[in-house]
């Protein structure tokens, strides 16, 4: 049963097709990876799902009910959440407060009461102490490295507890180490029950992680199936060829 | 621009180093200028001095107001005098048709102005809030001047160029100014509280992740048309006080006096010289400029080159303090605490730098637009 | 009066004794005259013909023996033509320089909030130059204006074109100002009272800068007379325009503009100039009493050309004339005093004319001149019977055979 | 008739308008600086001028040619010195730098030219031409083929030379100018250069239509930044339309209603117009940070 579907999404921007038609379903509770050429369309397709940009064409259900070109703010209130290919934190925000900032409050009481409530504090903590970002918990997020923002970013997602996170190249700039202790936390939030679907140019990282594949070229899906299957698919290396592939950035 | 090149704390602070002075050090210096605030008409009984005293309080209120919304959201209002005006004006007008009398009885109009102007605030915010940061700045103007115009031209109402007279006490000279101080500090009090709630609250982290970076900010759940709105209405409330005091201070009103396009920049101006986004920035840059303004003017007024000597000590206050002078102090601050340390633990590490730009509240925004930017070039495949 | 007289001068001496700055010749402690005035800001212009105006009464009335024989010193503040600080400046004047007496600022808008604080510590506020109604709506007993106000500006061509014209439409323009609206409607409520009819009336904001459609306005409306309320820049510019659209009122007189001489001429063109009027209450050739000591004296402390001295230079003079006279009247430097002296009907003599104050602080002798460019010389013309009046040119010429 | 009047008024002053504000949008365009001081810098471009013709009696249009180099050389120095250090928070401090600049130059200005007003007085300031019942006033008529002329040069500038390509690069994106070698710091530099010589030559009409002195500049600004944001930030066909659409407006509402309520109308129309389309008439949408 699909959490996420996406049927017939079509974006141009100008000249440029970003999304032709593009159709695709993600499984509830599973680990999609979501690959295909640079320029495939992978990143445009989540802004639109995620509200950050209106589709030309096409619906995006989400639990069954329609959020084509709704806002951000509500898609993630129904329990999606994403990350950006290239992070975006809040720089002058110590890296606890951006850990707040997605944690969500009802009431206007929630709003007036201080931002971070002792239990939010210690979720947060315990997010952070495996990201290893307790050290710097009351530091600016501004000064913290790449490969650090891009872990507060997961994290600051991770810990508003969504029922499906947008991934969008999370290995870029993290060390090897990391990743590996990146890759067991995702399964772990899965046996959750937390569905992903995780765009990543490390084939070693999405073919070892994800349970499902799916494949962009062009806007449109190309295939879809089990890594193995998608492997040894003729067309996805064509597809790759074809458009010169670069690896992580 | 982006983070990246920033060098990473994780080498740079082996132990954390907080970006705030310590408790007592706060507390204790809340504590010792709120009690010179309060003893200062005490000790200093001359009128002159004591009228100073009524101005500062005046635009301490608009300051912390004002920092509420544009400090703390980064959409920087420099039409606030919007609110200074309709503050102004109902207190005028309401005095006038309700024949309210001179004297305490039109204080208790202070809360009836910043009403007002929290009312009409939501509107006019939200229309102006459907722009981004640059163009907001100078619709706010526009705004401002529109109701200014108003003003002018709705003379059935404000009598126009004419402007309105308010009565003033028949209190004595020697302690006229009083009463008007003591009101303004209560006023700036509860200024300053509410700001210290609203830095301190869930909703608060809102506004700031809003000055950050407004799109991350919606896509966690933060509704930035209502999160910003409220935040403007809560300045546009306190900058009523403000201007609904001024009014029976001075006695009258006029057009072009309340809808004040220096105003405008001068709260603008010392909350960034004190530094905006902070809670101590509008207290400190109230309590440092507006007096030492009119003491310029007493001074060294009538002498051509003030305007030169002020727009240079503007440029050098910009130039030398970035981020006004509450985080320079704080920079201060841990620029000796790792000093100390270094002292103590022999000669620091090389990579050991005091204090990285940016601060938690105050520091400059600059990487704000950093990665907004990517975020948005990123969207094209 | 006697012995309170006498209570009072040691009060005052006393007090101005521990504030004002005496650094005088005269042996007697000086009497101080503390006044804000706008040396920067939107009035800078006029805040320095003012503070000239001052300058150089207390210079004529030093070489006169003073007040009561003592010197007059006077201690100036700028107020950056901000209320705000006009309040802060007088309250400072008042209650740490402990002068004797204050007087006016420039403009309506500064003298409102000036002469609350004055009210506030029982100074009189005597003053030249804040003639707008609203000064005097404020129900305060120690405002004295020795000028014309705002009401009175333009009564006398008002009068003359009434008794010597038959009705005609008329076109009124104005600036929004609390001063010179009043003045217009004043004109216009006179005039429509004896049948003149308005072509059109039309007010315009501060921060206009081009005037041209105003002027193509009440230039299709073909009216022969055109009233205008103006400050000097849309004073020219309203000429300027006027003759671009080949219009030529028959009768026409500003507010303000063809009475600053020179630049006035540069800015129209001296053949233009033939038969525009301005209503005014002092002009350098005036025959009232100091005025040839003033002009010369002023064009020998500042220079210039007698033409070239603003209205408002003579108005602080006049200020200073009338509290001379009240104080040597009195013998003392009680304001209170002061103010009842003031109230008390009696005349006085100014370089503007004859002083008489009304219960409200208005000037009610005050007959305000009209002039009007003859052979490029501002010639007074109105009232008759009042100095020594040119005959009016009671229709202009039409432009370039003025001169 | 009196309207047509009105609308050709609108026209022809707003043609000269167009010069300080497409100077501002420029500016902006490329740097995100909202150039406060323009309104000041106008009026020094005005006292420039009438500098030269009062004392060396060149006739202002004229002057140009050694005005405009002079501002271009003060707003390059501007860039240096203040605008470049700047680091962080560089929209606002700039905002701010700029006005600080402005009171500089008003103070200077109020100490050579003390606060008297004063007018450039040329000959053909009175004369006019007449086609039927309607009139072209000369010195209007003189401005708005200057202005056309050096708009048009603008335009030439920016879309016809190489420096023209790279300064709408970086008004594009500066990021990515910088990465394909553009000295973004000059292109800047260049920009303030050109758009406060701008400011002169708008000021030189200015200056010969209307009596200044240095407070003139704030009246100036705000129409200046109302026509800019009218137009779109950053659109300098936006900034023309805007400035003859406001003139155009404030002249018909005067004629027809009230001079007062001209202005009042200019900005209600603004403010409708920036509801429907946040961005401005013709602002990119990219402007609008999304």
């Amino acid at each position: 049963m699909s959490i996420l579907n996406v049927t017939d999404i079509s974006k141009s921007y100008g000249g440029i097709r970003a999304l032709a038609g593009c159709t695709m379903a993600f499984e509830e509770g599973a680990i999609n990876g979501l690959i295909g050429p640079n320029g495939s369309g992978k990143t445009t397709l989540f802004n639109v799902i995620s509200g950050y940009e209106r589709a030309d064409a096409g619906r995006v259900t989400f639990r069954g009910t329609d959020v084509t070109n709704a806002r951000p703010e509500t898609v993630f209130e129904m329990g999606l959440g994403r990350t950006f290919q290239i992070t975006r934190i809040f720089p002058r925000l110590t890296v606890m407060e951006n850990m707040h900032v997605a944690s969500q409050r009802q009431g206007i009481l929630g709003q007036v009461r201080g931002w971070n409530s002792p239990a939010e504090r210690e979720r947060a903590t315990e997010v952070l102490d495996f990201v290893g970002l307790t050290r710097l918990a009351y530091e600016p997020a501004g000064g913290l490295s790449y490969g650090q923002q891009k872990l507060l970013e997961f994290a600051f997602i991770v810990v508003a507890k969504p029922l499906v996170i947008l991934l969008d190249e999370p290995a870029g700039g993290v060390n090897p180490t990391l990743l590996r202790g990146l890759a067991d936390r995702i399964r772990a939030l899965n046996s959750e029950g937390v569905t992903f679907v995780i765009v990543e140019h490390d084939m070693s990282f999405v073919m070892g992680l994800c349970d499902r594949v799916l494949v962009m070229h062009q806007g449109c899906t190309l295939t879809a199936g089990a890594p193995e299957e998608v492997r040894s698919n003729p067309d996805v290396l064509e597809a790759y060829l074809g458009a010169a592939p670069k690896g992580t950035r | 621009m982006t983070a990246t090149d920033v060098t990473p704390v994780g080498v740079a602070a082996p132990e954390h180093i907080p970006y705030e002075l310590p408790k007592p050090a706060r507390w204790g210096g809340t504590a010792l200028v709120l009690t010179a605030l309060v003893l200062f008409p005490l000790v200093f009984t001359n009128p002159a001095v004591t009228s100073i005293g009524v101005f500062t309080m005046i635009y301490l209120v608009a300051a912390c107001g004002w920092n509420i919304f544009s400090g703390y959201s980064g959409y920087i209002s420099i039409g606030h005098a919007a609110y200074y005006g309709i503050g102004q004006y109902t207190v005028a007008l309401v005095a006038m048709h309700l024949r309210v009398p001179a004297g305490w009885d039109t204080f208790a109009l202070l809360p009836l102005a910043g009403v007002v102007s929290a009312v009409l605030g939501v509107p006019i915010g939200f229309l102006l809030l459907r722009v981004r940061k640059h163009t907001f700045i100078v619709l706010t103007i526009a705004v401002m001047f529109i109701l200014q115009l108003l003003a002018f031209n709705l003379t059935s109402w404000t009598n126009g160029s004419g402007g309105l007279e308010m009565s003033s006490p028949t209190w004595q000279g020697s302690y006229f100014n009083e009463p008007f101080y003591y009101v303004g500090l209560a006023g700036a009090v509860v200024a300053c509280t509410v700001s210290w709630f609203v830095r301190r609250s869930k909703y608060g982290l809102g506004l700031l992740s809003i000055r950050d970076d407004e799109d991350r900010a919606r896509g966690l759940g933060i509704h930035a048309t209502r999160t910003k709105l409220i935040g403007y209405v809560i300045s546009a409330f306190f900058v009523g006080i403000a201007g609904g005091l001024y009014a029976p201070f001075i006695g009258s009103v006029y057009p072009q006096f309340g809808f004040d396009p220096n105003f405008d920049l001068a709260v603008a101006v010392l909350v960034f010289v004190g530094g905006i986004g902070t809670l101590a920035g509008p207290v400190i840059g109230a309590l440092l400029l507006i007096p030492l303004q009119q003491y310029f003017y007493l001074q060294f007024g009538n002498a051509n080159l003030f305007l030169i000597a002020y727009g240079v000590l503007f440029v050098l206050i910009l130039r030398l303090l970035p981020g006004g002078i509450a985080p320079s102090i704080i920079r201060l601050w841990r620029w000796f605490l790792v000093n100390r340390r270094r002292a103590a633990a022999g000669a620091g590490p090389p990579g050991d730098v005091p204090a990285p730009a940016t601060t938690p509240d105050g520091g400059p925004a600059g990487e704000a637009e950093g990665p907004g930017r990517a975020g948005r070039k990123e969207t094209g495949p | 009066m006697g012995l309170a007289g006498a209570a009072v001068v040691a009060l005052a001496a006393a007090g101005c004794g521990s504030g004002s700055p005496s650094n005088s010749s005269n042996s007697k402690s000086p009497v101080s005259v503390g006044i804000s005035v706008s040396l920067s800001g939107d009035f800078s212009g006029d805040g320095l013909a003012t503070k000239q105006g001052y300058e150089t009464w207390a210079a004529f009335q030093n070489a006169h023996g003073g007040i009561l024989g003592r010197n007059i010193t006077l201690d100036f503040l700028s107020d950056g033509s901000s209320p705000t600080q006009v309040v802060t400046n007088y309250q400072k004047l008042i209650t740490v320089d402990h002068v004797d007496f204050v007087a006016g600022p420039y403009s309506t808008l500064l003298t409102k909030p000036a002469s609350v604080i004055a009210n506030r510590y029982g100074y009189v506020m005597i003053e030249g130059i804040g003639g707008g109604p609203s000064v005097f709506q404020q129900g305060l007993r120690n405002v004295f204006d020795v000028s014309a106000s705002a009401t009175y500006q333009l009564i006398t061509f008002a009068k003359w074109l009434a008794a010597t014209h038959k009705p005609v439409s008329v076109a009124y323009a104005s600036m929004t100002d609390p001063f010179l609206q009043p003045m217009l409607d004043g004109a216009r409520s006179y005039l429509t009272s004896h049948g003149f009819s308005t072509a059109v009336y039309k007010l315009y904001p501060l921060e206009t800068t081009d005037y041209t459609a105003i002027a193509s306005a009440i230039a299709a409306t073909k009216a022969q007379v055109v009233v205008l309320g103006t400050m000097p820049p849309d004073g020219y510019a309203f000429i300027q325009d006027f003759i671009q659209d080949k219009y030529s009122p028959q009768v026409l007189i500003e507010a303000s503009g063809p009475d600053q001489g020179s630049s006035f001429v540069k800015a129209v063109g001296s053949a233009n100039t033939g038969g525009i009027m301005v209503p005014n209450t002092w002009f350098p050739g005036s025959t009232y009493y100091q005025n040839a000591s003033m002009v010369s004296l002023y064009l020998k402390m500042f220079g210039g050309t007698a033409n070239n001295i603003s209205a408002d230079v003579a108005e602080a003079f006049a200020t200073g004339q009338v509290l001379t006279q009240a104080v040597d009247h009195l013998k003392s430097t009680s304001n209170s005093a002061l103010e009842a002296y003031l109230h008390s009907g009696v005349t006085f003599q100014s370089v503007q004319g004859p002083v008489k104050f009304a219960s409200d602080g208005e000037n009610e002798s005050a007959t305000p001149f009209v002039f009007q460019w003859q052979n490029g010389t501002l010639q007074d013309v109105l009232p008759t019977g009042v100095a020594s009046p040119k005959p009016v040119l009671a229709v202009k010429p039409a432009w370039g055979a003025g001169a | 008739m009196v309207i047509l009047q009105a609308v050709i008024d609108g026209i022809l002053v707003g043609g000269f308008y167009a010069l300080m504000a497409c100077g501002l949008t420029l500016v902006f365009g490329v740097m995100d600086i909202v150039n406060f001081a323009q309104g000041i810098l106008v009026v020094l471009g005005a006292y420039l001028s009438y500098a030269l013709y009062s004392h060396l009696r060149i006739d202002p249009f004229l002057s140009l040619p050694v005005t405009i180099p002079v501002m271009f050389l003060i707003g390059v120095a501007v860039y240096w010195t203040m605008i470049k250090p700047i680091k962080q928070d560089r929209v606002i401090m700039s905002l701010l730098t700029m006005f600080a600049v402005g009171t500089i130059i008003e103070g200077v200005l109020d100490l050579i030219f003390t606060s008297n007003l004063v007018q450039i007085q040329t000959s053909y300031e009175t004369s006019s031409v007449r086609v039927g019942s309607l009139i072209f006033p000369n010195v209007y008529l003189y401005a708005f083929a200057m202005s056309a002329v050096l708009l048009g040069g603008l335009y030439f500038l920016l879309y016809r030379t190489r420096f023209g390509r790279s300064l709408r690069a970086s008004m594009q994106n500066t990021t990515a100018a910088r990465l394909v070698g553009i000295n973004t710091d000059w292109v800047a530099a260049f920009t303030l250069g050109i758009g406060v010589g701008l400011a002169a030559a708008g000021g030189m009409v200015f200056g010969l239509t209307n009596s200044f002195d240095a407070a003139s500049s704030y009246d100036l600004i705000s129409r200046l930044l109302a026509i800019v944001i009218f137009g779109g930030f950053g659109s300098l066909s936006g900034a023309l339309i805007a400035s003859v659409l406001m003139l155009v407006i404030e002249d018909v509402v005067a004629v027809v209603w009230s001079p007062t309520w001209g202005q009042t109308t200019f900005y209600i129309v603004l403010v409708i117009i920036l509801l429907l389309r946040p961005q401005g008439l013709l602002g990119r949408k990219a402007v609008r940070a999304q």
